[in-house]
């Protein structure tokens, strides 16, 4: 399936500040895209540690399935205000 | 009732100060954020603020009625995305309510909680190459 | 550094937010006190504000003073006297600081203090006559 | 001697908003000038005890010595804000 990934702070260095689409196995989770985004890119290996996940703009879980189409962004730590 | 919205235009703080200045509450507490000359002992030439911008009014949203109704109170929250110059506002956090310490304290509930959670980043453009910041941290910004 | 007024005058918030706007401030915490269309469960018409001018500009300053050193921080109070319109403002409190928290700690010291100690006195005019607002008490107006 | 009286709030009502000279004895303290208000104006009488009392713009005590062409002020509970 197809998920739609959107980065925010440095991780725009990485990753694009537009957002991505993505090749994810049926039954992927929030975790395993987190892992294939590790892979991609040596620097992000932070990312389970440093950052929170949304999925359809409401906070998820690192186990939170993925359905098609749906859109995950990785959020690391704000500093709005 | 709460009033939210992430927006590139400048904050009118009087404007928004008025849609909670309704006769029945005799305080109003304002909270602004504006732009510093200078971070983490770094000079700041202008800032750039960018926005998950749907998610953050969701949880601006959130985090504004919550409060409404834990401090009986009115909230209007905007917060700028885009390029900030020095001097300029990023943020105003207006509460208007019957009491004053129900005003002060959901004012700053609002702020603190926004910072944590609302998904808003700043870069700092400094004289010596610009950082994303992170929490407390200030990423340098690399070349990808 | 501290501004402090006694005023007949319109307050103008904005224009006193401006005043601690300095670009090494990056937080402004506002308090406005305003007149509320009732009171201890009574309809008030309007207000009549006395103060004892001289001996509060001074109990003022000593007030934004004593804060600025202790917060670290630049304050702006003004308060009016006379008559009041509902909603009409009463009080501003304007606190500009490097630091978001000491912004509020400040602020909310400076008007906590003021009701306290600063002589000034507030006259609600209901329909059913007129009281002098003493601390919490409501003493009716008499003939003399 | 004679001395300035400044009257708020609810005082206004019995003792009017405008100042007033008083006739003191020499060595005479703000607490002889609130007995002698008490017993110009018998509603007042809780006076010592709801008020505070200011001399030349200053809080004081009662036992404070008044001086010739000096202000006290009597100052019930305030109500700004």
């Amino acid at each position: 399936m197809q998920i739609h990934l959107l980065c925010f702070g440095h991780l725009t260095d990485y990753f694009g500040a537009e957002p991505r689409l993505m090749e994810m196995p049926d039954g992927a989770t929030v975790q395993d895209l987190v892992e294939e985004l590790e892979r991609l890119e040596p620097r992000a290996s932070q990312l389970a540690k440093r950052c929170r996940f949304a999925l359809n703009e409401e906070y998820t879980s690192l186990q939170a399935l993925l359905t098609p189409g749906c859109t995950v962004a990785a959020l690391p730590p704000m500093s709005g205000g | 009732m709460a009033e939210v919205k992430v927006t590139e235009g400048l904050l009118d703080v009087a404007e928004l100060e008025k849609r909670v200045a309704s006769s029945s509450n005799g305080a109003i507490c304002t909270f602004i954020g504006q732009v510093r000359n200078n971070a983490r002992g770094r000079e700041v030439a202008y800032l750039e603020y960018q926005a998950y911008v749907p998610m953050a009014e969701k949880v601006l949203r959130q985090i504004a009625e919550n409060a409404e109704v834990r401090w009986g109170c009115e909230i209007v929250i905007h917060h700028r995305t885009g390029r900030l110059e020095l001097g300029e506002a990023s943020v105003a956090v207006v509460v208007g309510s019957p009491h004053r310490v129900a005003a002060f304290e959901a004012c700053r509930h609002c702020i603190d909680t926004l910072k944590e959670q609302v998904p808003i980043w700043k870069r700092e453009v400094c004289p010596d190459g610009s950082y994303w910041i992170e929490g407390e941290e200030a990423l340098p910004i690399e070349a990808s």
